[in-house]
């Protein structure tokens, strides 16, 4: 039966297609004044650099998250990975930028490439705890191996040399957001090429139910580990650029409490659309920066609070307004995602 | 009351496992300002206190914000090595005198020649206690250290002081830093029946090793139990009951120190923290405040990095652990070391002073 | 015989919005309904009010003469009302034999008697309920209504999926236990002549409201009703099928 | 060598008892409470209050280490868990987590951040040679005190209607009620019992594991590994899973001082890569 | 000609349960055929046999001659075998029109491009656009399917199954929770796929069953019971004991 379509619907049916993947005006909004927010706040340079780099981080989980469906506890690793190569790379003379981008996320994604066949099965707990097992295991190794990582003390004596030869990593922190800021551009425009592609489409048919993809012909294994590559390549960036604008590593970078907080940002944004990564590290940064300025001590019981006040009030009536932007971003925020299919009954393999 | 005042930017770990040295360093610099007032030289002095939750690339944020945005003249502050590395370039770039007042890794002072220090360097005790545990009957010692710089750093003293005068480490074990339990590490000290077991762990693992130790009959099997102060912090000794009696350690501030400075150092600081009593943290913290008094003192309130750092070369004063000064080459503490034993006075415990060293340098700078 | 079952004035539906309005209704004692309608009318809904798991907005419910109407789905099974939902809903974690126990009541129907209505279950009774046959689920979800020994059980749509000859078993078993036992039942059926035979009385539902009532005799005998009512889906199909296979037709 | 042994297993029923109440909300009830650990926290912190400030034995702060985190489970499902029964696994998460923040800081606050000890009763102290194994006895006290609730817990849920009520009632709420489960009193007691044995384990290793501010954030991994190696689908998968971490761990310290720390990630990554459900998931029937 | 699908004793345990016990089975090109038999006979299984979604305990599957026992699902319906699913096994979040796009770029090949707008790709959107006329699913094309009344829903399991233009396509319980008057229809659309496609139908909708089969096979306690043209199997009376319920004890 190869009759054909009304051309109604075809026409239709293009045009669909083609408005979820094109540029919202929304996204200029949001993009076009972000250089310029340097201006405005001078002295908020390195926080905004954090968020930037928090931003780029909680993307690349987004994308495994929000788009695959594989929950980790432990990206962090490959925030690490990329990190400490930068890091190892600039201590031994090798200090310029690009280099160390360009090691760093090739350092990050043969990692995540490595560990992603550990993934792809068993349960969201699973992969939790193996992701996070994994990043232990990175933490304990960079410890062991202090002559390379410099151990708890951290790795110190890294020289970053200027970008290009001009911009160098002043005091002031404005080369600092400039780079990162550019490098999360960069890495936004892929990773947003790549959720509209055929490919991230699958990958969110292989999220919502993976026994279906498979018999719709994917090779969802393989889908799998080819995002995790990617992801984990990202996460690889994100740490060069911490390495790199602060000039030093520590085993911190590998910790348990980054994984979760990329993790905790992420969901506080919104999985599935990719700027929730962007939204939620400037909400939790600057949340965190002004209640930490505010009090010391007691930051965290006004975040938790926060963070309480979000799920019960409900993330979409919290969220309101950056939601009503959202219906104008590519593809809808999939905020709650739809609980897992009831068990399959006797298609239960 | 023209000029503008001067700033202190203090960095600590508020949050997290670290939380408690942040609190007691914090309280020690607070009592220095209210019982010598907040102006020097004509000078007011302001302390901005910030968390950096013990996360180095939040101190290194912290501090730069500090340096650009608030123009702090000091930098203070520093729970653990970590983050005194990761701030120093900014120390050494912005030229901005900077008292670390809590990490022990000796060679922090180093990394910068904007950096002084107040609190103590982990050779300093280990040395001492080294040199101690070969000339009192101890032959045979396995070592127990945390596994991380500083704990590197004390075995590594500890070890070399010891073996130089005669005593022999029959086993070396690293505990990792997240241990929850130290049963199979003492196993294997008791399997090894030493004389003694040198030990540092952070202060806040303590309690829990020193219960330990007792409970598994260690200290029945005649093994004693020696390290640097760190293991018997004044902040939680007396919470730690009898387990805790007879441990020997090296160490350059005990509450019981008894002199009329630190009488009244103690008397006030717990005063003003809810009976909490002071320990080698917050007295670190308090003497770190005086230090920088001292040297705007010196300068005429001048607060000109390079100036400032001239003036603190060679300061001297007696705090309450006793004479200290700063080395004016390596800018590390000189101090007095203790030898002391746990005790009980009066139904509390303390660490009972014994034997004093006087005027120890950092031995990891010595040569 | 007394009413079992009355319901007057009822609306209800899902959170905004209202599906059923104006229902009313009464069941007697060993009575049982067939209640008919087409796809998406509200027979569903109406069961799942009855149950206890709509929003009512206005109306009572009496069961036994006692009003039930506040009452939670919880205790209203503990009154006596016993269901097996449209989807089956099998608890898929738990065993067949625990799907049943979990819930059971004291009464003439335990496990033994119920693996004896479906032997296919008692073969099966230490799968999970995830590890069943959809048919096998289909019996389960009959099975475990039974396990409650209710006064009055609730069948949404259990044929479906059924083979023909558990069918047949299944509705001789109903007859017998309605007529035998004083067990009161609503029958919700898609295919009105499997079920019209052995039911006294039919409601057929429009648009979230009871538009026809009748003794199910007469309603059988009356074609027109049914056609007006339900549709010529059931027509044209016997037709359809009678093309390839003559014989089928006494089989409806 | 037996001594290690000992050690470990003791070790392995405190993580058990630890960890068993998540087991139970995270296995049963398939909700992700990772302020489990507040709960452990405020046991411990209760029995640090009641034995310090208040002189109360040792014995009598156990039992009301329970009783007071199962109260206080209890009032906290009502009030606020039970909205997020329905919602996905990552707004338990953050929700959740917020708690754990709110607790930490909140006993900070009041208790401040320093290590808190208990001084152990005499008769708890110490050890005795037993056929040339050293034991030590409050090892032993929690080996026994684990050992009698796990048999409770294993009969209470293999024994009663209860624990197949509950899971029918996590499979479909709704339908479950429609067939007289009661729903919502079920999921209070099991969030009760659940964050009462927290309590429970949180007073029995404020002794062993130490006690600050950071607890339940220190010892959420650990958990987790219990639960995760274990499957979620039974009591005795979390039990068994405990002792072999606990032994693991402690007989890999004791022979690979050196490699100690990898010991358990290493055995969990490897356990979970090769039965990602676990190692005891409910499997098919036999 | 060798059958498009064929099984060689093929065999599947559960535990104790021989779910499926040493079939042999083959379909001829263009086959129209129904598995029928009482619940829990193992039709589903056998199904999930064929499509890789369980793996046999024993025998062998051959696809258009070639054995493909031990193929992953996704190989499977690349060489051109598809399914529907006793209960809907649909994406949720995505709408009908985004999950046929998909299918058929995938059934294309194009599926892993990843740097490329799936809107670009004609002939997978035209495929998709024709599916969603065929099904009476164009008005839907942008309600998330999660959305839809279940009969449109179940419309979308079997037009997914569609997309890749299958040779052999396994419809199991296709009409189950259909409403009446919509069954008919659904087996319509069926039936007037190209000749040349082999179809093999579960149901226990007997009228849907003897209008639409050439041949059926009755499969009973996991083995094949009885074969042969409607007109055969309504006569068999072990049939009607075992299954269709007449002559039977009532
Ligand atoms: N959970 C729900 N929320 C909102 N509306 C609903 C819900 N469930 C059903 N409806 C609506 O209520 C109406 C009645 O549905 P119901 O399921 O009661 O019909 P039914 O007669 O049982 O149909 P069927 O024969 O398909 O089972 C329909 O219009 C349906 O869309
Ligand atoms: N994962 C499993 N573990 C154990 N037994 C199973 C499993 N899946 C199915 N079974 C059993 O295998 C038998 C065959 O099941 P199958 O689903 O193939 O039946 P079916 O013929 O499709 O029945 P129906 O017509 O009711 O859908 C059933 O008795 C079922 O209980
Ligand atoms: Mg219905
Ligand atoms: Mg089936």
């Amino acid at each position: 039966m190869s009759g054909e379509a009304k051309p109604s619907t075809l026409e239709a049916a293009r045009a669909s297609l083609m408005r979820s993947a094109a540029l919202k005006p929304f996204e200029y909004l949001v993009w076009l004044p972000l250089p310029l927010l340097i201006f405005l706040f001078p002295s908020k340079a390195f926080l905004l650099n954090e968020i930037a780099i928090l931003a780029l981080f909680a993307v690349s989980l987004d994308l495994i998250l929000g788009f695959a469906g594989i929950v980790s506890l432990g990206h962090a690793a490959f925030f690490g990975a990329g990190a400490y190569t930068a890091g190892i790379l600039a201590a031994n003379g090798f200090g310029a930028p690009l280099l160390g981008l360009a090691a760093g996320g090739a350092a990050a994604a043969l990692l995540g490439f490595a560990t992603s066949f550990f993934i792809l099965r068993g349960s969201d707990l699973t992969r939790l705890m193996i992701t996070l097992g994994l990043q232990l295991i990175l933490l304990e190794l960079a410890n062991r191996f202090s002559g390379l990582t410099g151990g708890t003390d951290g790795l110190y004596g890294m020289t970053v040399d200027p970008i290009a030869g001009l911009f160098s990593f002043d005091l002031t922190g404005q080369t600092a957001w400039f780079y990162s800021l550019t490098v999360l551009f960069a890495a936004f425009l892929f990773a947003r090429r790549l959720v509209h592609s055929p490919f991230g489409r699958s990958l969110k048919a292989v999220k919502g139910n993976r026994r279906r993809a498979a018999f719709l012909g994917i090779d969802t294994n393989r889908r799998l580990v080819a995002i995790y590559t990617v992801s984990a390549g990202l996460a690889g960036l994100a740490g060069v650029l911490l390495a790199q604008t602060t000039q030093f590593v520590s085993l911190d970078v590998l910790d348990f409490h980054r994984s979760a907080e990329v993790l905790l940002v992420l969901v506080i944004g919104g999985t599935g659309y990719l700027y929730g990564g962007i939204f939620g590290a400037v909400i939790f940064k600057l949340m965190q920066d002004w209640l930490s300025g505010m009090t010391p001590q007691y930051w965290q019981f006004w975040i938790g609070l926060l963070l309480v006040a979000i799920v019960l009030v409900g993330r979409e009536r919290m969220t309101g307004g950056l939601g009503r932007l959202a219906a104008f971003l590519p593809g809808r925020p999939a905020r709650r995602a739809a609980k897992a299919p009831a068990a399959g009954g006797e298609d239960a393999p | 009351a023209a000029q503008e005042s001067v700033k202190i930017g203090l960095i600590l770990p508020m949050t997290g496992p670290f939380a408690s040295t942040g609190r007691q360093v914090e309280a020690g610099a607070r009592l220095y300002m209210s019982k010598h007032g907040d102006t020097v030289a004509g000078r007011k002095i302001e302390l901005l206190l910030k968390d950096d939750a013990g996360t180095p690339d939040q101190t290194k944020r912290t501090a730069q914000e500090m340096v650009v945005n608030d123009k702090v003249s000091f930098l203070a502050g520093f729970g653990l090595t970590p983050l005194a590395f990761a701030t120093a370039p900014i120390s050494t770039q912005a030229k901005v005198p900077t008292i670390v007042m809590a990490a022990a890794t000796s060679s922090i002072t180093e990394k910068s020649p904007f950096i002084a220090r107040t609190s103590f360097t982990l050779p300093q005790a280990s040395v001492i206690i080294g040199e101690w545990a070969a000339e009192n009957g101890i032959k045979k010692v396995v070592t127990l250290v945390s596994d991380y710089a500083p704990g590197a750093d004390a075995q590594k003293w500890f070890a070399s002081a010891f073996t130089e005068n005669g005593g022999e480490i029959v086993e070396e074990i690293q505990v990792p830093l997240r241990n929850p339990d130290f049963a199979p590490f003492l196993q294997r000290v008791k399997d090894a029946s030493p004389d003694a077991v040198f030990v540092f762990v952070p202060s806040g693992a303590g309690a829990a090793f020193m219960k330990q130790f007792r409970d598994r009959g260690l200290g029945e099997a005649g093994i004693r139990l020696i390290g640097t102060g760190d293991v018997v912090d004044d902040d939680i000794l007396n919470d730690m009951g009898e387990a805790a009696l007879g441990t020997v350690t090296a160490h350059h501030y005990s509450v019981a120190h008894d002199s009329p400075e630190n009488d009244a150092f103690v008397k006030a600081f717990k005063a003003a923290n809810d009976g909490m009593r002071p320990n080698f943290m917050g007295v670190a913290g308090y003497d770190g405040m005086a230090l920088i008094y001292q040297a705007l003192e010196k300068t005429g309130g001048d607060t000109d990095g390079e100036k400032v750092m001239e003036a603190i070369k060679g300061l001297a004063w007696t705090s309450p652990r006793g004479p200290i000064s700063i080395d004016p080459k390596t800018r590390d503490i000189v101090q007095n070391m203790y030898i002391r034993e746990v005790k009980s006075v009066d139904g509390e415990l303390y660490n009972v002073e014994q034997e004093t060293f006087e005027a120890v340098k950092d031995p990891a700078k010595e040569g | 015989m007394s009413e079992l079952l009355s319901v007057s004035d009822l609306s209800a539906g899902y959170g905004n919005a209202v599906v059923l309005s104006g229902v009313e209704f009464s069941l007697i004692e060993g009575g049982s309904l067939a209640l008919l309608g087409r796809n998406g009318v509200g027979k569903t809904t109406l069961i799942n009010t009855l149950v206890g798991l709509t929003t009512m907005k206005a109306g009572t419910i009496r069961l036994a003469s006692e009003d039930i109407t506040g009452k939670s789905p919880e205790a209203r099974a503990a009154a006596g009302i016993g269901w097996v939902p449209q989807e089956r809903n099998i608890f898929v974690s738990l065993t067949v034999e625990e799907n049943l126990t979990a819930i059971a009541r004291p009464g003439p129907w335990d496990v033994k008697r119920i693996y004896a209505l479906f032997p296919r279950l008692k073969e099966r009774r230490r799968n999970l309920g995830s590890q069943l046959s959809g048919g096998e689920q289909q019996m389960l979800a009959v099975g475990r209504a039974l396990a409650l020994n209710p006064k009055l059980i609730l069948l949404d749509e259990p044929l479906e999926g059924l083979a023909p000859v558990i069918v047949d078993e299944l509705l001789a078993a109903l007859r017998r236990i309605i007529a035998e036992e004083g067990l009161s039942a609503i029958i919700v059926e898609q295919k009105a002549r499997k079920i019209l035979p052995f039911t006294h009385e039919a409601l057929i539902m429009a648009r979230g409201a009871i538009v026809h009532r009748a003794m199910s005799a007469d309603l059988l005998a009356d074609a027109d009703a049914l056609h007006a009512h339900l549709g010529v889906a059931e027509r044209r199909m016997r037709q359809d099928a009678a093309h390839s296979a003559s014989a089928t037709e006494d089989r409806i | 060598m037996l001594t290690i042994l000992f050690d470990g297993f003791a070790y392995g029923m405190l993580l058990f008892i630890l960890a068993c109440g998540l087991a139970v909300t995270l296995g049963l009830m398939n909700f992700i409470n990772l302020a489990h650990g507040a709960f452990a926290m405020a046991g411990g912190y209760l029995t640090v209050v009641l034995m310090n400030r208040y002189g109360v034995s040792f014995y009598l702060c156990l039992p009301a280490a329970f009783l007071v985190t199962a109260l206080a489970g209890a009032v906290l499902e009502r009030t606020l868990y039970v909205h997020l029964y329905d919602r996905n696994h990552l707004d338990q998460v953050l929700f959740s987590i917020g708690l754990v923040f709110m607790a930490v800081a909140a006993i900070d606050f009041v208790a401040g951040s320093q290590q808190q000890i208990i001084q152990l009763p005499a008769s708890l102290r110490g050890r005795f040679e037993f056929f040339g194994v050293s034991v030590g006895v409050y090892r032993l006290f929690i080996i026994v005190i684990c050992g009698l609730l796990t048999l409770a817990l294993q009969l209470v849920s293999s024994r009663t209607r209860f624990g197949s009520q509950l899971r029918a009632a996590v499979d479909d709420p709704s339908v479950a009620r429609g067939l007289g489960i009661r729903v919502s009193a079920i999921f209070a007691v099991t969030f009760a019992v659940g964050s009462g044995l927290a309590g429970l384990g949180g007073a029995l290793g404020a002794e062993i594991l130490g006690l600050d501010p950071t607890f339940p954030l220190k010892f959420m991994i650990y958990f987790l590994i219990v639960v995760a190696v274990g499957g979620t689908t039974t009591i005795t998968g979390p039990f068994i899973a405990s002792i072999i971490l606990g032994v693991a761990d402690v007989a890999g310290k004791y022979y690979l001082p050196d490699f100690g720390a990898f010991v358990i990630y290493t055995l969990m990554v490897a356990i979970l890569i090769v039965r990602p459900e676990g190692l005891f998931a409910r499997s098919a029937a036999r | 000609m060798t059958p498009v699908l064929e099984t060689i004793d093929l065999s599947r345990r559960f535990g104790g349960l021989t779910a499926t016990d040493h079939v042999s089975f083959s379909l001829e090109r263009g086959a129209r055929h129904a598995l029928i038999g009482p619940n829990g006979a193992g039709k589903t299984t056998f199904i999930n046999l064929l499509t890789g979604a369980l793996r046999p305990s024993g025998g062998q599957i051959r696809l258009a001659g070639e054995d493909v026992t031990r193929l992953a699902p996704d190989r499977r319906v690349k060489r051109g075998l598809s399914r529907t699913f006793q209960i809907n096994q649909l994406f949720p979040e995505m709408t009908p029109l985004q999950a046929l796009a998909l299918a058929a770029a995938e059934a294309r090949g194009t599926g892993a491009a990843w740097f490329s707008s799936i809107a670009a790709d004609e002939p997978a959107l035209a495929r998709a656009a024709e599916l969603l006329d065929r099904f009476g699913l164009a008005e839907f094309m942008d309600e998330p399917t999660s959305r839809l009344p279940y009969g449109r829903q179940r419309l979308l399991e079997i037009a997914l199954s569609l997309a890749g233009h299958p040779e052999v396509l396994l419809l199991d319980e296709p009409a189950a929770g259909v409403p009446e008057e919509e069954r008919a229809d659904i087996l319509k659309i069926v039936a007037a796929l190209p000749e040349e496609v082999t179809i093999l139908l579960i149901e226990h909708d007997m009228d849907l069953v003897f209008s639409f089969a050439e041949r059926i096979t009755v499969m009973v306690n996991g083995a094949i019971f009885a074969a042969g043209t409607p007109a055969e199997i309504e006569a068999d009376r072990r049939v009607r004991e075992v299954y269709l319920g007449e002559g039977g004890d009532e």
